[in-house]
């Protein structure tokens, strides 16, 4: 039925020649031109120390990357994370100098969340750009395509702008990578210890969205909860894309939880602190510290919010009191193209983060220099724009970055939301 | 039982949801036969609209404002982009639809950004003492039913009837009709084939705003809050029959219903809410194979 | 009443008529007979405005149509009944009349905007134009309101009118245009036509596919509204013996251009037309 | 009535045409000199691959809608079967992996005649939300049995992606980058896939594909059986997703529930219309086009002025979509077809591809509007201009 007729094999042959002739000519230049055509040729390059300069480092700039979802269909919501890292490195050129006399350059490609892309951008980002560390990428499924590349490769992977656990949990095999973000198992598990030592006897119910950000968040909560003190009588799902949750609050009624665990964005979280309100069940709520915003007052009438509880590891954008927020305040209205938020201070906190370990490795300026920097200076360091008492801490066989965080809740002031700290700072308890 | 019937009306106020979108997707397939998937966003943009004006205006000055510019979106879309491909393959008009998905999100996304935003609920009404819309909710036996989930429900319900009405009774709905069935042979009855095609979007634009609009509320205003109300309208559209407001409404309720109740009953271990979508979808499928137009759709005559 | 004169039409590179010339004068039956592919059709096509001639010109009551759009020239009093009749399917009985009568109801007022079009200025004809479009649906509401009544009555004695001629018609209202028989379709074809109270009655080959009793009733009632009327009938056929019957006058048609024009006794006698098309 | 009777594009053209791609996303670009227009990066090599995996499933998707006129939004699905079955037998079982990207085209493939089953019942926009409805149920029932496909975290391949092998070193003396030998894989892959297309649709299958999608009366009459050809389309179709699912793991070296969303499906749709329907050609060019359109905005800011904020890259992507289906209704293909019919000569001189596309424009505005039951006058001239046809 299909033979194959006089072109096709030509056809074939001709892709085969193809392919020689592609081998012949990659044989010629491998020699002269390019540098980073291969891991193998990268690493030497990186190791020739060349006065200790290397790849995407001149005379006048660091060339810094980031791969992130810009525009497309979920692209928008964290825009502001790359909108504080931008101005953060635009306030450090302008009004310091740069680092080590040097500008940083910061391009950031745009992903729309694929998999595939991601790795398309950060190729380019190596290859073609040839940044010195990618920064801040966003989106595990992205980040996931790409972070095994980086570490063969040897570029610095810092401040990964996502919490799944993966990212910390295996230092050796990926010693280039270090998150920024509250790991979301972490951030489950101590409020699963908040819940146990404050709450004993209640049951939990547990709604989470069906991905790794929601999974991440029930498998802490497992961990942290002690057993014998509270049971989890209900787990129930949504997609991201869902529509309505209701429909699973009321299973978590109806199966008789005291407390509903969410792990959930605003959108959802406030469908289902409203739903709760409205039908008069007064359980307690904990949800995922991504809503611990004043923002969350505006979705969800403030009387639903009331009493509900997250937790934070950073300085609230609203708290202008704070030297460090007004600094914030002031650096995003002059550099960054979005107002603040609670996501800007994420963005700002990783581009000063990187800004601290470039500082350390000025006369040093390798790749190499710059991870035993990170892994040195940020032993129990106190960010600016962490809470009090939260200490990054980071070294080369504990890449968890954040591992205390502070429990806050929702309160009623003059008709009016506010996040008010609960209990002491909690911390994250590796084995139990 | 209790539970049930609380699954129920939940699955009734989603479903209606659903089905208020769906209304706006049926009106466009009526008049063109495409899928205009572009529907939740123009839904979405208008939705934008109106909550710049609501910085400065009240409620229901900006709800009949908001239906305008949807309507003149609308015809401005049809006469603009759909104009110069009307006639081309289907599928064509399709990919134009999904290119203007495209421009809408994204153009949305740079005029107000990504972060969510509250949009308020239409505020309290009363008539002779029965209070209709706004916020707080309605103890119904075994459970509750918020304002504006009835809200929802009695304006799908309301397009539902009127666009039925319209369809059925008026000259022009009949001359749209007419029009989408053969455009020929309308020519001759003295038909301006044109200016129904730019009414037909008008109109759908306009039942898509009513949509964002109520849908805002429920899941906050933000470029991508149309996504999944989209794919389940098209479903509620498909599985009530493409060309039919009735089994596009009633479509709706079907899938929110049979959500609920597939998330609720079926064993946990291998299906239970992680798997609510994928048997709702099965169920779609296995109603369309017995009737492959869906529910209340004609049935499709053969071209030959 | 309609005046052709000289019409080139062609369907993209294809010339399909070179040059056709015919008169319809006021209260006559005229046919125009032809082979397949002719350009019978074509011709009617042309005069609809469904198919824009490339150069001739063509009039209708003394004013020039032919850069009209279709939906233009039908309200001006001239109705369409296209060849395979073009029903609208899946609508009943009573809403393919209604549609019929849709001008009535949609108020397009052909007569006027004519007028104005001629004398206008490119830029005039623009303002004009989309002044039109602004006021348009409010004059349409307002004329709908004003004159509701009596275009209701219009209506209704139109539609009894036709209901007269094909009492089947009557019977049938609620049905399925696409599920009646083919001479029950070819009826409701014309009475979808007569819905509009046309002067001029275009009709293209109205025996297709039907069985030859059916055929000849229906031409009786060609016959029979052209009499008691006085609607003006263009009809296109194949099947010449019946068409010269009830026509006055009659041309034939041969690939795109007039072979032959003369009363229709004259062409009934006329050797070539009794050997092509009498089957003589 | 829609007879699509121009000369099908020959196949030395298609031939010239891909030659020209390959050669122009070879990884040896870059030998050319600094700053010749066409020298491209090495990170191109990734594109390259992903080019290649692109054209299968529109080769796939093309011979199941272009040519058999069934619409399906779900082979992101098949693509998923594909990708999924080579990353588990790669990573979980040790497999070499070609054998895996066999095993996933043909898993693929089976489960594609098993859904073309019920497919039958259905057509156009129901047809197209049904199997919308497989795309989106896909990621969940990945995320649901997460003992086999690893759940939310995904599948890691890279590691099991082979290396550049030996014989190449023995031969040639030199070590090919993983990227590079992968890229050389994927356009292996996807050159047999693309013979195999070819010689599907110009056999006796192929044909009936056709008879099928212009009237399944016709078809029927001429003694085809329609149902057992449309399950056929799906099944080809469905093995072709799993083939460039195959090849999607090795390309990208991930696979997880979100890399296979119903956005992909409705990717995979556009790129074959753009590209233009039922033609082999039209969807390689339109695989490439998808890979290349949304860099467009940033090789134009290098215009002084011309240059379009980033945020909205995504608008210009649709406006790009929306001009090509005003301009080029048959796709790019059908442009193709067009420049190449005026003659070469006028192709490099005279006659830009604006000029083309305006001409049909022009064409198509003249011409009396189509209908259901009038296409064979007013559209005749169209179909038989730029229309692909056939090949």
């Amino acid at each position: 039925m299909w033979k194959l007729g006089k072109f096709s094999l030509i056809f074939l042959s001709l892709a085969a020649l193809l392919l020689v002739l592609a081998v012949a000519c990659e044989d010629e230049e491998e020699g002269e031109v390019t540098p980073a055509a291969s891991p193998a040729a990268t690493v030497t390059e990186t190791e020739t120390p060349t006065a200790g300069v290397s790849t995407g480092i001149t005379d006048t700039e660091i060339v810094l990357g980031s791969h992130f979802a810009k525009s497309g269909t979920y692209g928008a919501a964290f825009a502001p994370v790359l909108a504080g890292t931008e101005a953060y490195f635009r306030y450090v050129n302008a009004e310091e100098g740069g680092v080590c006399g040097r500008q940083i350059v910061f391009k950031a490609e745009d992903d729309n969340y694929d998999p595939a892309r991601a790795v398309e951008v950060v190729r380019k980002l190596i290859e073609e750009d040839e940044v010195f560390a990618i920064v801040a990428g966003l989106g595990t499924a992205a980040h996931s395509a790409v972070w095994d590349r980086l570490n063969e490769e040897g570029i610095p992977d810092l401040w990964i702008m996502t919490g799944a656990h993966k990212w910390a949990a295996d230092p050796e095999a990926h010693p280039w990578s270090v998150p920024l973000l509250p790991d979301y198992f972490v951030a489950g598990s101590i409020t699963g210890q908040y819940i146990s030592e404050n709450m004993p006897g209640k049951n939990v119910g547990v709604i989470y969205q069906n991905d790794d950000f929601g999974k991440d968040h029930v498998d802490g909560l497992k961990d942290g909860l002690d057993p014998d003190k509270n049971e989890i009588v209900a787990e129930q799902s949504f997609e991201a894309t869902a529509v309505d949750i209701r429909s699973q609050v009321t299973n978590l009624k109806n199966a008789g939880a005291d407390i509903v665990f969410g792990a959930c964005i605003p959108g959802h979280c406030a469908q289902a602190l409203k739903y709760a309100y409205q039908a008069d069940w007064d359980a307690q709520f904990f949800i995922s510290y991504v809503n611990s915003d004043v923002a969350m007052f505006a979705y969800a009438p403030p009387t639903a919010v009331e009493g509900a509880i997250t937790l934070q590891a950073n300085k609230m954008y609203d708290w202008t009191d704070d030297p460090a927020v007004a600094e914030h305040h002031r650096i995003m209205s002059e550099y960054g193209d979005l107002p603040a938020g609670n996501y800007t201070i994420v963005g700002h906190n990783a581009g000063e983060l990187t800004v601290m370990a470039l500082r350390a490795i000025c006369d040093n300026l390798t790749r190499e220099a710059l991870m035993d920097a990170v892994h040195t200076i940020f032993k129990d360091y106190q960010g600016n724009l962490s809470l009090p008492g939260v200490l990054t801490d980071i070294s080369e066989t504990d890449h968890l970055p954040i591992e205390q965080m502070r429990m806050l809740q929702a309160k009623l002031v003059d008709g009016k939301g506010k996040w008010e700290y609960i209990g002491d700072i909690i911390s994250f308890e590796q084995e139990e | 039982m209790e539970e049930f019937w609380q699954q129920v009306v939940t699955g009734i106020a989603t479903g209606s949801v659903y089905g208020l979108l769906a209304l706006a997707i049926v009106l466009i397939y009526r008049s063109t036969s495409v899928l205009n998937f572009a529907q939740g966003e123009m839904a979405m943009l208008t939705t934008f609209v109106a909550w710049s004006i609501l910085q400065w205006g009240e409620y229901w000055v900006m709800f009949p404002l908001v239906l305008v510019i949807a309507a003149g979106m609308g015809a401005f879309i049809e006469r603009v982009i759909i104009r110069p491909v009307e006639g081309a393959p289907v599928l064509n008009i399709i990919i134009v639809t999904l290119g203007m998905f495209a421009i809408l999100n994204n153009v949305a996304t740079w005029r107000w950004g990504g972060i969510p935003k509250g949009f308020p609920a239409p505020p309290e009404i009363e008539v002779t003492g029965i209070r209709f819309m706004g916020e707080g909710a309605l103890d119904i036996g075994p459970t509750v039913v918020s304002y504006h989930d009835l809200t929802i429900l009695v304006f799908a319900v309301a397009i539902m009837v009127a666009l039925y009405v319209f369809f059925q009774y008026t000259p022009l709905g009949l001359a749209m009709r007419a029009t989408a069935q053969n455009p020929v042979a309308s020519r001759l009855m003295g038909i301006r084939v044109g200016r129904m095609l730019t009414v037909g979007w008008a109109l759908s634009a306009t039942v898509g705003a009513v949509a964002g609009l109520l849908i805002a509320p429920l899941i906050l205003l933000q470029p991508p809050m149309m996504m999944g109300v989209l794919l389940f309208a098209f479903a509620a559209a498909v599985l009530g029959g493409l060309d039919s407001p009735v089994g596009a409404v009633v479509g709706g309720l079907i899938i929110g219903v049979s959500e609920n109740l597939v998330g609720t009953y079926t064993p946990k271990e291998w299906l239970g809410p992680d798997m609510k979508l994928t048997v709702t979808l099965l169920i779609i499928v296995v109603v369309l194979l017995i009737r492959p137009t869906g529910i209340f759709g004609r049935r499709a005559m053969r071209r030959v | 009443m309609l005046k052709v004169e000289d019409i080139v039409a062609a369907y993209g590179p294809i010339v399909a008529l070179h040059g056709v010339s015919l008169e319809v004068p006021e209260g006559s039956i005229v046919t125009v007979l032809g082979a397949n592919g002719a350009g019978k059709s074509t011709t009617l096509r042309a005069i609809t405005g469904l198919l824009r001639p490339k150069s001739g010109t063509i009039e209708f009551e003394g004013s020039r149509i032919d850069r009209l759009s279709a939906e233009e020239i039908v309200s001006l009093g001239m109705s369409h009944i296209p060849e395979g009749r073009q029903l609208f399917s899946e609508l009943t009985v009573l809403e393919n009349l209604r549609l019929g009568a849709y001008s009535r109801f949609s108020g397009t007022d052909g007569g006027s905007r004519l007028a104005q079009r001629e004398d206008l200025s490119p830029l005039g004809r623009l303002q004009h134009k989309l002044f039109h479009a602004a006021t348009g649906g409010i004059r349409d509401v307002a004329r709908g309101i004003r004159g509701y009544r009596q275009r209701r009555q219009d209506f209704e004695a139109a539609l009894n009118q036709v209901f007269d001629y094909f009492p089947i018609l009557a019977e049938r209202k609620k049905q399925i245009a696409g599920t009646l028989s083919g001479g029950e379709q070819q009826m409701l074809a014309i009475g979808r036509g007569l819905m509009a109270s046309p002067r001029l009655l275009l009709l293209d080959e109205p025996s297709m596919g039907l069985a030859p009793m059916v055929t000849r009733e229906i031409f009786e009632i060609i016959r029979a509204i052209n009499k008691s009327q006085g609607v003006t009938i263009l009809v296109v056929e194949q099947n010449a013996n019946l068409a010269l019957e009830i026509a006055h006058y009659g041309y034939v048609l041969e690939t795109g251009r007039i072979a032959l024009a003369d009363t229709s006794e004259n062409l009934r006698k006329s050797e070539a037309v009794q050997r092509s098309y009498l089957g003589q | 009535m829609r007879r699509l009777s121009p000369p099908p594009t020959s196949k030395l053209v298609i031939f010239v045409v891909i030659a020209f791609f390959l050669l122009w996303w070879v990884p040896f670009s870059h030998v050319l000199p600094e700053g010749f227009p066409l020298r491209f990066g090495t990170y191109r090599t990734f594109q390259g691959s992903m080019i290649a995996m692109w054209a299968i499933v529109a080769l796939g998707l093309n011979i199941l809608t272009g040519y058999n006129g069934q619409i399906s939004l779900g082979h992101s699905a098949f693509v998923a079967i594909g990708g999924y079955t080579a990353a588990i037998l790669m990573v979980d079982y040790g497999w070499p992996f070609w054998t895996t990207i066999i095993i996933g085209g043909l898993i693929a493939g089976g489960i594609g005649f098993l859904i073309g089953v019920p497919a039958l019942r259905l057509t156009g926009p129901y047809l197209a939300i049904a199997t919308l409805g497989l795309a989106l149920a896909t990621p969940q029932i990945l995320k649901k049995y997460d003992g086999l496909t690893h759940g939310t975290q995904g599948i890691n391949v890279r590691p099991e992606v082979p290396a550049s092998p030996d014989f190449i070193e023995d031969w040639f003396g030199i070590k090919l980058s993983n990227d590079e030998w992968i890229y050389f894989l994927a356009l292996f892959i996807a050159l047999l896939m693309l013979v195999l297309a070819l010689n599907i649709v110009r056999s006796r299958v192929g044909r009936a594909f056709v008879a099928i999608r212009d009237s399944e009366i016709a078809a029927q009459a001429m003694g085809i059986s329609v149902p057992r050809y449309k399950i056929i389309a799906f099944g080809i179709s469905a093995f072709y997703g799993g083939i460039a699912g195959g090849t999607y793991a090795q390309v990208v070296g991930y696979v997880s529930p979100e890399s296979f969303n119903f956005l992909l499906s409705i990717n995979f749709l556009t790129t074959i219309v753009v590209g233009g329907l039922a033609s082999i050609l039209g969807s390689v060019l339109g695989a490439t086009g998808l890979i290349v359109v949304p860099e467009l905005p940033g090789i134009v800011s290098f215009i002084p002025g011309a240059g379009l904020p980033d945020e909205l890259s995504w608008a210009f992507y649709g406006a790009a979509l929306i001009l090509v289906m005003i301009f080029a209704p048959y796709g790019l293909a059908g442009l193709f077809h067009r420049l190449v019919r005026v003659g070469p000569a006028r192709v490099a001189g005279v006659l830009t591809p604006v000029q083309g596309a305006w001409l049909s424009w022009r064409e198509r505005r003249r011409a009396p509007p189509a209908s259901p039951g009038q296409t064979g006058a007013g559209s005749e001239d169209r179909s038989s201009g730029d229309q692909p046809g056939t090949e």
